[in-house]
């Protein structure tokens, strides 16, 4: 029997279904392999405890990883590659997988890792107060998805109605996770973060600049709730506080739980609403990966690599999660199709963008860095927008 | 002042005495909070009013830490290395400050000295090279590695050396006509005189031990093999709202120490002063 | 029971010479007291004869052994602490065994001497409790006890009452008189305190700077002290030292006060300037005027006597022991009268010479 | 005494030889290891190349070594003058109490000193939290607006000062406690005798005879919040890390996020001196003033 | 200077009486000395007076004024401390100028006093010092010093001598012996040692148990002790008590001890059993039969004095005092000779009754 040492990161809603998973996983090899998993905490804490273990030899067999971050990570070592015989052994292929994941995990052509899902940020809602207050179209979507303009009126009028504490739950104390939301509306705008290796070329500074200027108004109009971290937030919109809330996908499961123990409200989550010229939404990948620094034997890379696939072909439980599974066979069958929320919002797959693919970006990486730290005072109205974009552009040049 | 004088500082003494109380109550009051919201629900925990006692007291969330999580292991990882520090580093302070004490021997003024002079050098700088040595050695992950760099006390030692100084050495020399040997006087005579001192060290040892953050932080990356301080704040689930939860962790993870020090607060307080070098 | 002996010993502390060639006889049985004042070396000397310190010139014999060398435990002595560093941790019992066991006695023997040693100082009660639980006089006895068991050749105490309190003080005294009646071992004590030495010694040997200034009998040398230093250290209230001229010779001497005041006397030695001794109670109060007069500055009445504190015409200081019933008070002007035969010369050099 | 010195000398050694090669393994070989390192490219763990002082030369460009040097002495500056006070305010009103009262109120004083850092980061972050916490509650019921202490640069190191003194001031408010019970109650009365109105006790006997523990809290206070890593390092998580960096969090970010094992170590170094000049001045001060008694 | 008087104070601690109706005069420039046992509670009492603890119950008069219910510093008192209680952090002067400057007092007038008292104890050299730098009896002057420049109304001294070595107590029980004959000024001084007592005082006030034994001139307390407990507890050698039966009456009373041997005393008092009590120097050792023989168990030689503790016939134990040059020699048989003049008999209750 092998033991599969497994490091992830997923705590929230989706940790429970991954959790879920490994059980099942276990059930289906009784007696052949036994997955041991850790949830570590999400972000810096886990990249460096995966560094630190891998350069001292102690990394786990398999853990979860950002496909954002694999340009980084290659650079370090810290990945094995994966072999097309590997993925022979596992089944899969590049046709499985959409062209974009596909590439988001390869470098220099060689592969370091499956993807298992595409998780994007949507708007989560609460229809109840949306309703009583007449903001909620026929189909039961907010109003005024459609523009700035719009979208602030609706906030506006959540705001007028007394009951509301904020209109707009966003997870405005961490940089880290708004780095989703303003690379999103730097999307809407068509702006890149990276040209040619240089950092926020031409107009792409404004277009930043842009994106900071509508969520700091917000703050500035109180429409938003300010110095909230992740679980408040989350806290905020469960707790009705909040009325809509942007997040990502992996928390649809925390409301279908909620809702099904009777201790939530009519909730529904949509693409981003069109802040500026189009619809565009940031969006990552979870996939597996192998760390360096851990000799392994050919069984046991068997059995990681077995790991892989039986996920791979088995997530459309993992779609429960929220998450848009990367496996094009699951995307592709009538149940994932007929899945809610997920149908809501799966529009957006034509409009995911991704970061820049450089060891600079990815989750907890040095780009991801240096802008999250100026977020939290731009979006509190501590500093101007302007004068957190030079800033950023400075430091990032610095590196 | 008039003939009253000390009535009114009676009266005015009995008004300082309830204040001091307050304060001291409000000053562990947000340990009392912490307690108290981890008995309460989720839902109740988040009600934006203070509600001092639980509608609803559970002890949903200690079941939860206890059992899904791997809250036992961390115990018996922070048990297992704060008693390790504990034994190692009281011990051989113990034998060393005896040595620098009572025998006379080459190098016992330079040894001396050299404590003396680590008793100021932060350990935290030296954690880069700690964590190479302990990698090097192939102990990270392990109880050894997280114990050995915690080792460093030279505090302990001065203090017993302080100690066994203050011994008259009439003792030493009534144990001679005894015709005791060497060992004799330092187990049958020096270790059993100054037992209170070595339990208070220990158990001050035990609690900075216990509550060590940094090194069991970094020389873990197993999280079968963190102790409980880091384990709590290590892995949880960040995503999601579980304040009590998290609470219900934290009081798990102070509850030994507390109760140490409940039970031996006089020894508590002994070994923090001769820590300070104060003698108690 | 031993004879111990010091030949010519001395001792050094980093340099410091603080036993200069002392040589002593002590007898088998005999009860001889170190006394000096602070510093004087008494510690120093009994420690030596314990193996506490070594010896660094001369020879210490034993019961006929030379025992400069061996360790403490071997030389035979038992030693009383002045703190008694009775064992906190221990029970008297364990106290009391500790060395014998150290030496691998049998249980039963070990037993038997420390309940023997128990009934001797009437503690059979106490033998389970700890130090701590003793009042100061009990833990002198335990320490005493501690010693006794051991059946040593000498006895060594380093001032070991210096801890009790006033009245406790003077009955262990005679405790431990009694006890060297009973048990008749040779006992080396030292002190700085003269009632003490003049009370408990067969032997008095004063020490002072080091050297020996005098061996004798407690009244051989309260009587007869062979230096100045002697004569005031020995005595309380101490002896008075008056600035004095001897003149003439044969049965015609006398010595002149300071005040001009004669006083006839018989002694052997050449007319000239020396400090003239007397104690308090050789000073008597005269109804009759006498050899001379003094002022009463301070009177203190301690009942069964009464001391007087006078000043001389001259300004010269002087203290006279009256009676407890005396009447004179303080301003008083007094005749003294001089007990002749009670006075001592002391030269230059502080030697004594008595008058006959 | 008679001493077998050879014997000794072997028993001796026996006794210390644990600590000596605990000491040299653990103290003495990183310590040298530090300085080697510090003037090397290297990486966390493996080899690295000798690249003399850049590492140094690096830092007074470094922006982030400026914010982890001046957070460090503004940290310093909020906890270990306030906290002295603090626990000097504490142990006089707790010294006047007496028996169970005493008791009582010491151990709720001294009680947060013996918990773990961790648990005091939930206690607090939870007790501040914007939305939840009950001290916001409590500004709301004041009519005041709520504070989101560990989220903004103005707040973060005076409410982690804050935590940090409620944590450790206990420790102090002991020593200071020991100090005021070695001054004679025959003193007070003595003063007492001499019409010393309160204030006057207090700023010519208390004080001046107090003076010598104050000293020592304050020493003692200075090196350990030098140190300071594991509170801010627990309040940052989730929110801006860059801007309350410190020295130990640089050292630590430097070696173990960005993997660069060398030039973590010349910070490293950089910290060691500082906290070494300190205890030297701060040793010699007290020397000073000793002999000028 | 002033009177002082108490009338029927009390005080508690805890429930527990330490003071039970206590009534005392002091007149003005009188030396009065609280004599008593460790915990008879003369530190409370004087403590009451200096204001350093509450007065439960009944009245504190200073120098006519109502004064229970002032602060200590408003009582016109000062005190000396047994630990002197110098401020360790200020040199002499400062220590003496504290009071002063916290009534405001001009820093001229100031300087003027304790330039005055620095004279008057001889410690001008010594005003720049601290605390720390100076010897024990040098504390012990500043202290005084302290008192003596506020002037008070009373000095208040808790046992000031006890820490002072047995040389020193000596010499500065007579010195304050002098400053209270040169200031004239009220001093009450609360001591254990007898010796201290009689030396200083003018009146005595034995304390027991929280009450009042004695109040009386320190001979009156010797010579007419009022209480067994007084008797035992003033003079050193303590009186001798025996078991004795009073017979007879008119001219042929007599007591019978309890080896049979008569002793014919004339006392107002009714036959029966009583405790007898008898000083050491009122035990003579006579050269021929007499009242009683007994065996010297222990003979301590004073130098000045011989104390021979003997056994009579029964057992008994009874101390005699010799003259110094006495040569009884431990186990002797001695004659006994009693001074029927200082007979004492103790009844039940403990009250004496005194031959004629
Ligand atoms: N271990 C030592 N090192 C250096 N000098 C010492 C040591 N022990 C004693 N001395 C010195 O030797 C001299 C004699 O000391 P010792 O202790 O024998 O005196 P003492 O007569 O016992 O005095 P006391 O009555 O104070 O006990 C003193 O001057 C003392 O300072
Ligand atoms: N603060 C206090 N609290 C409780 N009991 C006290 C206090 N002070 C004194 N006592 C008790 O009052 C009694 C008298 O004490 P006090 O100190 O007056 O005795 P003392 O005669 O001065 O004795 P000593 O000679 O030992 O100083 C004792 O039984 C003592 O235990
Ligand atoms: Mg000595
Ligand atoms: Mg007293």
């Amino acid at each position: 029997q092998e033991t599969v040492v497994w490091w992830d990161f997923l705590g929230g809603g989706d940790g429970v279904r991954m959790k879920q998973m490994i059980a099942d996983f276990n059930d289906a090899h009784a007696g052949e392999i036994v997955i041991d998993g850790t949830t570590l905490d999400w972000g810096v804490p886990f990249y460096t405890k995966v560094q630190t273990s891998v350069a001292v030899g102690e990394a786990p067999d398999i853990m979860t990883y950002h496909a954002s971050r694999i340009p980084l990570a290659v650079d370090q070592g810290l990945l094995q590659e994966l072999t097309p015989a590997d993925f022979d052994a596992m089944g899969l292929g590049q046709d499985d997988f959409a062209p974009s994941i596909w590439d988001a995990v390869s470098a220099d052509g060689k592969q370091y890792g499956v993807p298992i899902d595409t998780h994007p940020i949507v708007l989560y809602y609460n229809k109840d107060i949306l309703g009583e207050a007449g903001l909620l179209t026929d189909d039961g979507l907010p109003v005024g998805l459609g523009s700035r303009a719009e979208f602030t009126a609706t906030l506006q009028a959540l705001k007028d109605n007394s009951d509301v504490t904020f209109p707009l739950g966003s997870v405005t104390a961490d940089g880290n996770f708004m780095f989703r939301t303003i690379y999103s509306l730097m999307g809407q705008q068509d702006g890149e973060l990276m040209t040619d290796g240089a950092f926020l070329v031409g107009d792409n500074a404004t277009k930043l600049e842009n994106a900071l200027a509508v969520l700091q108004e917000w703050t500035n109009e109180g429409l938003q709730s300010t110095y909230t971290d992740y679980p408040a937030t989350v806290a905020l919109f469960t707790s009705g506080e909040a009325v809509m809330m942007i997040n990502g996908v992996w928390e649809v499961p925390t409301m279908v739980d909620l809702e099904a123990e009777g201790n939530l409200f009519e909730w529904g989550a949509v693409e981003l609403p069109v802040i500026f010229d189009h619809a565009s939404t940031y969006s990552d990948s979870h996939v597996f990966a192998i760390p360096e620094g851990n000799d392994m034997s050919p069984e046991k890379r068997a059995a990681v690599l077995e790991v892989m696939s039986w996920i791979s072909k088995n997530s459309l439980f993992w779609a429960t999660a929220g998450h848009i599974p990367a496996n094009n066979n699951i995307t592709a069958m009538d149940a994932y199709k007929a899945m809610e929320p997920n149908a809501t919002y799966s529009s957006l797959t034509a409009n995911m963008i991704y970061d820049p693919k450089t060891p600079m970006a990815g989750v907890a990486g040095p780009i991801f860095d240096v802008m999250s730290t100026y977020f939290v005072p731009t979006l509190n109205g501590e500093m101007e927008p302007s004068e957190a974009v030079e800033e950023i552009i400075y430091e990032l040049n610095d590196m | 002042m008039t003939p009253t004088t000390i009535r009114r500082i009676n009266w005015m003494g009995g008004a300082f005495t309830i204040l001091t109380v307050l304060i001291a109550v409000l000053w562990a009051f947000p340990i009392y909070w912490g307690i108290i919201s981890s008995l309460k629900p989720e839902n109740e925990v988040v009600r934006p009013y203070i509600e001092l006692w639980p509608d609803t007291l559970t002890f949903e969330h200690y079941w939860f830490a206890l059992t899904q999580t791997q809250i036992g292991k961390w115990y018996i990882n922070s048990i297992a290395t704060s008693v390790g520090v504990t034994v190692l580093t009281v011990s051989t302070s113990l034998f060393a400050g005896y040595a620098i004490s009572q025998l006379r021997f080459p190098g016992r003024r330079v040894l001396w000295w050299l404590i003396l002079a680590s008793f100021m050098v932060p350990t935290q700088v030296l954690i880069i090279n700690h964590f190479v040595l302990m990698a090097n050695m192939s102990l990270l992950n392990s109880w050894a590695g997280i114990i050995l760099p915690q080792l460093i006390h030279p505090v302990i030692v001065i203090v017993f050396k302080q100690f066994f100084d203050q011994v008259p050495k009439d003792f030493r020399e009534a144990a001679a006509m005894d015709n005791a040997s060497e060992w004799a006087v330092l187990f049958k005579i020096y270790i059993p005189m100054n037992w209170g001192v070595i339990t208070a060290l220990s158990i001050v040892t035990f609690i900075w031990a216990w509550n060590a953050f940094l090194w069991p932080f970094l020389a873990v990356t197993k999280t079968e093999m963190m102790t409980i301080t880091v384990g709590i704040t290590q892995v949880f689930d960040a995503f999601g709202v579980y304040y009590a939860r998290q609470l219900s962790a934290a009081v798990l993870a102070g509850f030994p120490v507390a109760l140490v020090y409940l039970v031996f607060q006089r020894r508590v307080t002994q070994a923090i002063t001769l820590s300070a070098g104060i003698k108690g | 029971m031993a004879d111990i002996s010091l030949d010519t010993v001395s001792k050094s502390f980093g340099g410091i010479k603080v036993i200069d060639g002392i040589s002593l006889e002590m007898k088998s049985g005999e009860f001889v007291v170190f006394l000096g004042p602070s510093g004087s070396g008494k510690s120093t000397l009994l420690r030596m004869i314990a193996g506490l310190e070594t010896i660094d010139g001369g020879a210490l014999t034993i019961d006929g052994k030379r025992s400069e060398h061996l360790a403490p435990g071997q030389r035979e002595v038992a030693m009383v602490f002045q703190n008694y560093a009775l064992y906190p941790h221990m029970t008297v019992r364990g106290n009391m065994a500790f060395g014998l066991k150290n030496i691998g006695m049998d249980k039963s023997e070990i037993d038997k001497r420390v309940e023997d040693a128990a009934r001797i100082l009437e503690m059979d009660a106490l033998l389970d409790r700890r130090p701590a639980q003793l009042s100061g006089g009990q833990r002198q006895r335990v320490a005493i006890g501690r010693a006794i068991v051991k059946e040593p050749a000498a006895f060594l105490f380093d001032e070991p009452l210096s801890n009790l309190d006033a009245a406790l003080r003077v009955r262990t005294r005679v405790e431990l008189a009694e006890l060297h009646q009973r048990m008749q071992s040779t006992m080396i004590y030292v002190t700085h305190d003269q009632t003490e030495a003049m009370t408990l010694a067969d032997r008095i040997v004063v020490l002072n700077n080091c050297r020996i200034e005098q061996v004798g009998t407690p009244m051989d040398v309260y009587l007869y002290p062979a230096t100045r230093f002697v004569a005031g250290f020995v005595g309380s209230p101490g002896m008075n030292f008056l600035n004095a001229e001897l003149k003439g010779s044969g049965t015609d001497q006398c010595v002149t006060l300071g005040d001009g005041s004669r006083i006839a006397l018989e002694i052997d030695v050449p007319a000239g300037p020396y400090d003239l001794g007397i104690r308090p109670e050789a000073v008597r109060v005269s109804a009759a005027p006498a050899a001379t007069t003094g002022k009463a500055a301070v009177v203190e009445r301690l009942g069964d006597r009464t001391l007087i504190h006078l000043h001389l015409e001259d300004g010269t200081e002087l203290t006279a022991l009256d009676s407890g019933r005396s009447n004179v008070v303080s301003g008083d002007a007094v005749h003294l009268e001089f007990d002749t035969s009670q006075l001592h010369l002391f030269d230059a050099e502080g030697i004594a010479h008595h008058a006959k | 005494m008679l001493r077998n010195t050879k014997k000794e000398w072997l028993i001796a050694y026996i006794l210390i030889a644990p600590f000596v090669a605990i000491y040299a393994l653990i103290f003495v070989y990183p310590t040298i290891d530090m300085f080697f390192l510090s003037f090397q490219d290297a990486p966390l763990v493996g080899a690295g190349d000798f690249v003399g002082i850049e590492n140094y030369e690096r830092l007074p460009r470094d922006r982030r070594f400026g914010t982890a040097f001046w957070n460090t002495a503004y940290f310093v500056a909020l906890t270990v003058i306030p906290g002295t006070f603090v626990a000097l305010a504490i142990s006089m009103a707790v010294t006047r109490l007496s028996g169970r009262t005493q008791a009582l109120v010491l151990a709720l004083f001294f009680l947060p000193y013996i918990l773990p850092v961790s648990v005091v980061f939930r206690i607090w972050d939870w007790a501040l939290n914007f939305q939840f916490g009950i001290a916001m509650h409590v500004l709301d019921a004041f009519g005041m607006d709520r504070i989101p202490v560990f989220k903004t640069t103005t707040w973060f190191m005076p409410a982690v000062a804050f935590v940090t003194i409620w944590w450790t001031c206990g420790f102090s408010v002991l020593l200071f406690l020991a100090g005021l019970r070695a001054i004679p109650q025959e003193i007070y009365e003595a003063a007492a005798l001499d019409n010393t109105s309160r204030w006057r006790m207090f700023r010519h006997v208390t004080w001046p005879l107090l003076w010598p523990i104050t000293g020592l809290v304050l020493t003692i206070q200075l090196i350990l919040q030098l140190k300071i890593f594991d509170q801010v390092y627990l309040f940052s998580q989730g929110g801006r890390p860059n801007d309350n960096l410190v020295m130990v969090y640089y050292i630590f970010q430097r070696a173990f996020v960005n993997n660069q094992g060398g030039r973590a170590a010349a910070i490293a170094v950089v910290l060691f001196i500082m906290v070494i000049v300190i205890s030297v001045i701060n040793f010699q001060l007290t020397r000073l003033s000793e002999r000028r008694k």
